[in-house]
């Protein structure tokens, strides 16, 4: 039997107007296990509290009651209070005697009334509560950052210089991501390579940092403060360490015929290669489905060529496991494919293309050396589409049904770049709106319409045609005029919805981190807790939680490296204790309580039982992580052998309070 | 308790998630919203905490209606948890009503932190149609009668 | 079919596949047969059975069964199998220690229904298509299946064995049955009509547990009913709030789980078409949250533990129907 | 209700168009062949029924102009379905007393040899009730 | 392989060639085609409007005879697979046309849109295999540049009609391949000849095939295949210096060798 002390606040008039303060008291008091019972005018003052506390001491008391305003207000008071006195602070309940019933009741009878039964249930739960103490969990000081683009450099560079050390593992051969595909970069127009290699090699040479580059994440298990990830570092046919970096293998590889998807296949490159010039880690790589060596056996130029010795033809998959406390995803973007909207006959001319190859176009590494010329036929365009939204806010099956924020702008800095190097061209945009919410951003654009006489055309080209002169027949609406213009274009570019990468869904899915319909990783909260993902310990950085543009995105990093250096300089995690638990005993092993889990928070163990009859037997039971589990209570009610319970809202609690109320 | 015989009031148990009905509850409070003192609240961590049990317990022990609130389904503090909710009940309602139990003494509503003036609107509405309905009868049970 | 499958059992037993048969073993009446473990064929060919009184669903056996030594032959019919994927589902059987048998299924003969159609001193039956031909101290009666199927044959929702090693014969096909018109018929009745007809069912409950006993979906370590800290222990429908509670959080626990295999309804010595509840829940389920049968495919995500975002309102039970 | 409503709403239900769908990116009026015969174009007939400027379209002769070549309704980004809104536009007129487009006695004096059947039977279709 | 094969009135007339052009084909490539019984108009336009039934009823007839028959409605005339295979859609997708429908029929047993309509060419791609096509083949038409015209019918609204990509489409330009010609890329293979303003606007009809004849002829076409007699009729009245317009299935003919009667 619990030795229970009841207190009632008045709060000042606002309670002891309209409920019988002394009434509830004496009243509550003969409820059985009360053992002390009073009232006094503010429970919460420091003299209240300190008749709580010496109550507690005097009468041995083992739960507390505080009949008062609403828990949200005053329980963690009232809890630190009961702990101040020695008393686990999970004996302590509140009974909602303010908001729930003195603010909303006129008459004191009964208002009165309804305190009591308020009162009784929270004893009935008190007589029921076990002492709880949140779990500990260490926390592994060192961070993964999964992606190793403008965000996932930017998260790791800030983790580390915190002092924490970070992974970064990136499947390309390279760490740089999209932003080194680019140009420059609006709305200032720095060049990005001079903005981003820096950052690049800093991530290299940073003393905490390690890049895993050329790998994928393969399996993760583990929760927040202690996830343990297995790393697959694929075969690179290379050995990183001895590899210069000379690439005099690449010049000298004979199978020359690879399309370079660094510049979008607009050229080619070797079987074995180097990504570009600034490469991080700047080491070759073999292209196993071309490379002649591989698929024949024969050829070898490059082993023989290599002085340093570095290149390995049986080097395997390597499988390395690492402990981190927390993951950052950072797997970025892609443009959609452009299958569904051949009306803008991608497929069916090559001086259709795209934004991102525009950019190869124009990037002095690119494939023109960065003089802007048409695939077709090398020649000089002079006059140039660009059609925007192709893809981004489509209904239906077609595209995504999201705008992908980024293209306005940098449409306008293609025009705008466009028509300062080359000013005897003609530029047209086809646009739906221009969306330009940005510091400077409107006025960059503004920028592209009245300095540089960039055709901005409020409306939607329906068709291109390709002609047989070579030209491009674009064909769309200008809806300002109220006419439908054909133009004869050399180049057309179109701006690409951009959707999460491929690899975002099955990664997901092994951090048990939720997804939108879109493929975006969830944040915890879209508000207070954008660069959290719901579960516990994973951090999103960047384009993968939906599109962004280099500012935005370096601000995010930042913002989820800040959370993960908050959490690894803890020793320990103090998690929740009102968690699920499981009765093994009981426990059918169904899965069911798994499936409705948000966090994955239950994992099954088979386990070795004796039986009644003194066998042994191995079953199948949940076991719930009580540093994942947040409370919701969710598995409790799927689990039909009633095996799973939660502390602090247990059955038989809640039944308890139903019973008090319905007496 | 102290009951007018003659006027008939119901008994009414409202399960309140704490993150969003609880503290609408509150809210309906700060704002002096009335509704009747017949609702007693039992505050969950979150809806799908409710065990169907829980809500038959409440008809057994005296409840003549029942009540969940949480918060509106996409809202869950526990991003999921409502949706659970929205399945159990329904098809626990449905089977109340199969069995011919008056189907107006169940009730889902999804309410915020914010919408005080919402939840006090729909106890009081929620009172009324038990009210109309009269004492719980068909799934009492006679042992928990008051005498 | 009953030679084939002692034939098919001797052979596994002996070249090592199985250690143990799952099956049916006579009793002392022909229709009064009862599952049985038989280990050896000696045993098999001393009281192994099969006929159209094998209505007993196998599976639930295996869930003790399968957790033994070796590898157990089970023989189960197009409704067993469906309780089999399910377990297996729930990993409440290890199938791997189980050697799958399915049977084709024309339907079993509900004894109460023949004797009711006039067949007394039953000594054997025949399945002649559209009739059982029942063999008599009296001589042979033919009785028409309509008026002798078990309620869940007549109303048979499936011929196909969904999960098994190997077919004895040919597998049929899901049926387009008619399952769910009783259950349509209540939800047309009345309120006060569908509380009286519960009321007059439910309350000839003589709690004896044998529906939950049979239930393959009903496999839980320890029972709430049998657990004095669930708060709804209880061993006697004490009063008609008992009976309710019982049946309503049977339900319930088996929702979106249960395959709709009839045993509940076979074994209640008080006739309670107990089936008539978990249809509702299946018909709700189809209806609310799209077709879903439990243990048509093993890895398909029970419609109690997912969810879409546009699901309905749990007000929608009081929008629809007849109150 | 008003007549325009009753119309424009008759005029959705045969078309099971939902004009609010359009987000006015006018990609329909850059894919229609038929834009310089119409005085009214595709994107403007969505903009015109959603306002209930209905009795301009019907005395426009773009109504006759359509093709129901439905590129516009391959093309729409939130499917619209232009043309099927014009048809309605179309039919809300046709099915009224005396508002045929295409009278039987008009045809004989167009007809040649070569004309296939097929033209005749489909113009009478769409003009005519 | 044999199919329900819905000709349609023009096929029947001014289009013979078309039709018996195909048989021929398909007799020399082994498919069987039987013509339904008692076929009625497919009223030449698919009414789109949602409270249409009446004008789907004669289209609803030929698919159930065909469903009846246990086989696939093969279709030749774009306007007629266009029509009979987007009220087929209805039927699959559309409760209320579905119930109007049944119960104006009152079949013995409802259609539900269960039959599959299959164009001539996609026949030609799917079943035949143009690979094998191209084995049958006596006599390949080497050399000859031909612009196929696929119009707006048999492509669009891509959601229903399936037949192939509705703005790059592949399935004519492999079926010149097929036959041993050389297909000619251009842009307007996909724009429509003005079908429904012939009669009554000559004129304008004009303008849209003079537009399709000169981009077929820019690319360097000799001449242009249909599937459309109502096309062939445009491209070849209404266009300036027309290039020669075929039915597909006339080439189809001559590259089997059975184009002459052999009578």
């Amino acid at each position: 039997m619990q030795r229970i002390g009841v207190f009632v606040c008045w709060c000042g008039s606002n309670i002891a107007a309209t409920v019988d303060v002394k009434q509830v008291a004496e009243t509550l008091k003969s409820e059985p296990g009360v053992v002390f019972a009073a009232d006094y005018q503010y429970m919460c003052s420091e003299a209240g509290q300190n008749l709580i506390k010496d109550a507690i001491r005097d009468h041995k008391l083992t739960g507390v009651v505080i009949c008062s305003c609403s828990p949200r207000m005053h329980e963690a008071t009232f809890r630190k209070t009961a702990a101040a006195a020695g008393l686990n602070p999970y004996m302590v309940e509140i009974a909602n005697i303010r908001e729930q019933c003195s603010w909303i009741h006129k008459d004191k009878a009964v208002a009165t009334e309804k305190a009591i039964i308020l009162g009784r249930a929270a004893i009935a739960k008190v007589h029921l509560n076990a002492p709880l103490t949140p779990g500990e969990s260490p926390v592994t000081k060192r961070a993964l950052v999964i992606g190793g683009g403008i965000a996932g450099i930017q998260t790791a560079l800030d983790i580390a210089e915190a002092g924490f050390p970070v992974d970064i593992v990136e499947k390309q051969p390279t760490i740089g991501g999209k932003m080194a595909q680019l140009d420059k970069t609006f709305p200032t127009l720095d060049c990005a390579a001079c903005i981003l290699t820096p950052k690049m090699v800093d991530a290299a040479q940073h003393e905490n940092i390690h890049i895993y580059a050329y790998s994928e994440v393969e399996e993760v298990k583990g929760f927040v403060g202690n996830f343990s990830v297995t790393i697959r570092k694929k075969a690179r046919m290379v050995d990183p360490v001895k590899c210069t970096g000379c690439g005099l293998c690449t010049e000298k590889c004979p199978m020359k015929k690879v399309p370079n998807e660094f510049n979008l296949g607009m050229n080619n490159r070797s079987a074995i290669y180097i990504p570009f010039a600034q490469a991080v880690p700047k080491v070759a790589t073999i292209d196993p489905a071309y490379c002649i060596k591989m698929k024949t056996g024969k050829c070898g130029l490059c082993s023989t060529v290599c002085e340093a010795g570095a290149i390995d033809y049986t080097q395997q998959d390597e499988l390395v496991e690492e402990q981190y406390g927390a993951i950052v995803v950072a797997t970025g973007y892609n443009p959609i494919k452009l299958d569904q909207f051949d009306e803008f006959a991608y497929a069916q001319s090559p001086d259709v293309i795209t934004s991102l190859e525009f950019e190869r176009l124009t990037n002095a590494a690119g494939p023109t050396a960065g003089t802007l010329l048409r695939p077709s036929d090398g020649k000089h365009p002079h006059t140039i589409v660009f059609v925007q939204c192709v893809g981004s806010r489509c209904d239906g099956g077609k595209g995504k049904s999201y705008c992908s924020k980024i293209c306005c702008m940098y449409t306008a800095k293609h025009a705008m770049l466009t028509r300062e190097k080359y000013p005897d061209t003609d530029v047209y945009v086809f646009y739906i709106d221009v969306r330009t919410p940005g510091k400077n951003f409107d006025e960059f654009y503004r920028r592209a319409v009245e300095e540089y006489g960039v055709h901005y055309i409020k409306g939607m080209v329906g068709k291109v045609a390709p002609q047989a002169d070579g030209t491009l027949l674009v064909q769309g609406s200008d809806l300002i005029e109220n006419r439908q213009l054909r133009l004869n274009a050399d180049l057309v570019v179109l701006a690409a919805a951009i959707e999460p990468d491929a690899s975002a869904r099955p990664l997901a899915t092994k951090l048990t981190a939720s997804m939108d319909t879109n493929d975006f990783f969830t944040e915890a909260h879209p508000k207070l807790r954008p660069v959290e993902s719901p579960t516990a310990g994973i951090f999103l950085s960047g384009a993968c939680q939906g599109p962004k543009d280099i500012p935005e995105t370096v601000s995010q990093a930042s913002a989820a490296a800040a959370k993960v250096i908050g959490l690894l300089v803890k020793d320990k995690l103090k998690g929740n204790p009102c968690v699920a638990h499981s009765n093994e005993m009981m426990c059918n092993g169904c899965s069911s309580c798994e499936k409705v889990c948000p966090y994955g928070a239950i994992t099954y163990v088979d386990k070795e039982f004796r039986m009644p009859d003194r066998t042994t037997a191995i079953r199948r039971v949940a076991s719930v992580n009580p540093a994942v589990c947040q409370g919701c209570g969710a598995c409790t009610v799927a689990c039909p052998s009633g095996a799973m319970d939660l502390n602090g809202f247990s059955n038989s609690q809640i039944m308890a309070e139903v019973d008090a109320i319905c007496k | 308790m102290q009951v007018n015989e003659k006027e008939f009031k119901p008994l009414i148990v409202a399960f309140c998630c704490n993150w969003c009905s609880y503290a609408g509850a509150d809210l309906s409070g700060t704002n002096r919203l009335n509704y009747p003192a017949n609702v007693k609240i039992i505050r969950v961590p979150c809806s799908c905490r409710v065990n169907p049990m829980f809500v038959l317990r409440a008809f057994q022990r005296g409840a003549d209606g029942v009540i969940l609130c949480g918060c509106h389904p996409g809202d869950c503090h526990y991003t999921t948890g409502n949706y659970y909710t929205r399945r159990r009940m329904t098809l626990l309602f449905s089977m109340l009503d199969y069995l011919g139990i008056e189907r107006d003494r169940t009730r889902v509503e999804w309410v915020s932190a914010a919408e005080g003036a919402k939840f006090a609107a729909t106890m009081n509405d929620f009172v009324a149609t038990v009210t109309r309905l009269g004492e719980n009868k068909r799934l009492e049970d006679l042992r928990c009668k008051k005498q | 079919m009953q030679e084939a499958m002692i034939r098919r059992a001797k052979e596994l037993l002996a070249d090592g596949t199985v250690n143990r048969v799952l099956g049916w073993q006579r009793g002392e009446f022909v229709y009064d047969v009862t599952p049985a473990v038989f280990a050896s064929p000696d045993e098999l060919d001393a009281s192994f059975v099969y006929n159209d009184f094998c209505g007993a669903n196998l599976s639930k056996y295996l869930v003790a069964e399968s957790r033994k030594e070796g590898k157990v032959l089970a023989f189960l019919k197009p409704c067993d199998t469906y309780s089999l994927n399910q377990l297996t589902a729930e990993h409440r059987v290890v199938r791997e220690n189980i050697y799958a048998i399915g049977l084709p299924c024309e339907g079993k003969a509900d004894v109460e229904a023949l004797k009711a159609a006039g067949a007394a001193g039953i000594t054997g039956i025949a399945d002649g298509g559209d009739t059982f031909t029942v063999h008599t101290l009296y001589g042979d009666q033919t009785v028409a299946k309509a008026d002798a199927l078990a309620e869940r044959c007549a109303n048979c929702k499936s011929k196909q064995c969904v999960t098994y090693d190997e077919l004895l014969g040919e597998n049929g096909a899901v049926q387009n049955s008619h399952r769910f018109d009783m259950v349509e018929q209540l939800e047309n009745m009345t309120a006060d009509e569908r509380y009286a007809f519960w009321q007059g069912e439910l309350s000839r409950c003589i709690r004896c547990n044998a529906c939950r006993n049979a239930c393959p979906a009903c496999t839980c370590e320890k029972c709430v009913f049998d657990n004095p800290q669930s708060g709804i222990a209880n061993t006697a429908p004490a009063d008609s709030f008992e009976e309710k509670l019982f049946h309503i959080i049977r339900a319930f626990h088996v929702a979106g789980r249960c395959t709709d295999c009839g045993e509940c309804s076979r074994v209640c010595p008080q006739h309670i078409p107990l089936h008539l509840l978990n249809r509702k829940f299946i018909k709700d389920i189809n209806e609310l949250y799209g077709p879903y049968q439990a243990g048509a495919d093993v890895a398909a995500r029970g419609p109690l533990t997912d969810f879409t975002f546009e699901d309905c309102e749990p007000s929608v039970v009081h929008e629809r129907g007849v109150n | 209700m008003s007549d325009t409503k009753r119309l424009k709403e008759q005029i959705l239900a045969i078309s099971g168009v939902n004009p609010r769908k359009c987000m006015k990116c006018g990609k329909c009026s850059g894919a229609c062949p038929a834009y310089d015969e119409m005085e009214y174009h595709p994107h403007q007939f969505v903009a015109m029924v959603e306002d209930g400027r209905i009795d301009q379209l019907l005395a426009s002769d773009s109504l006759w102009m359509c093709l129901s070549c439905f590129a516009c309704v391959e093309r729409c980004p939130r499917q619209v379905e232009p043309a099927h809104l014009i048809e309605g536009v179309r039919l809300a007129l046709i099915r009224q007393q005396n508002q045929n487009h295409l009278h039987a006695e008009d045809i004989p004096p167009k007809l040649n040899d070569a004309l296939p059947q097929q033209a005749i039977v489909s113009a009478y279709r769409k003009y005519s009730k | 392989m044999t199919y329900s094969y819905y000709p349609g009135c023009t096929l029947k007339n001014k289009a013979r060639e078309l039709d018996d052009y195909a048989r021929r084909a398909a007799a020399k490539l082994g498919v069987t085609m039987e013509e339904l019984p008692e076929w009625q108009c497919c009223g030449g336009v698919y009414p789109i409007a949602k409270d249409e039934i009446a004008t789907k009823l004669s289209s609803v007839r030929a698919l159930m005879a065909a469903r009846d028959a246990g086989q696939d409605l093969l279709t030749l005339c774009s306007a007629c697979h266009h029509v009979l295979k987007r009220v087929n859609h209805d039927l699959q997708t559309d409760e209320a046309v579905q119930t109007k429908v049944n119960n104006y029929l009152a079949p013995e047993q409802p259609y539900t849109g269960e039959t599959k309509v299959i164009h001539y060419l996609e026949m030609l791609r799917d079943v035949v295999g143009f690979e094998n096509l191209k084995k049958q083949v006596v006599n390949p038409l080497k050399g000859m540049k031909i612009a196929p015209y696929y119009g707006c019918l048999l492509l669009r609204p891509s959601a229903v009609l399936a037949m192939d990509d509705p703005e790059n489409p592949a399935i004519m330009e492999d079926f010149i391949k097929a036959i041993g010609a050389t297909p000619v890329a251009y842009p307007y293979r996909n724009e429509c000849c003005g079908g429904y303003v012939a009669m009554e606007a000559p004129e304008y009809a004009c303008k849209r095939c003079n537009a399709i004849n000169a981009s077929a002829a820019s690319f360097g076409a000799e001449a242009i295949i249909t599937a459309c007699p109502l096309c062939m009729y445009n491209l070849r009245q209404n266009a300036a210096d027309p290039l020669p317009v075929y039915y597909f299935t006339q080439l189809l003919a001559r590259a089997l060798g059975v184009e002459e009667d052999e009578a």
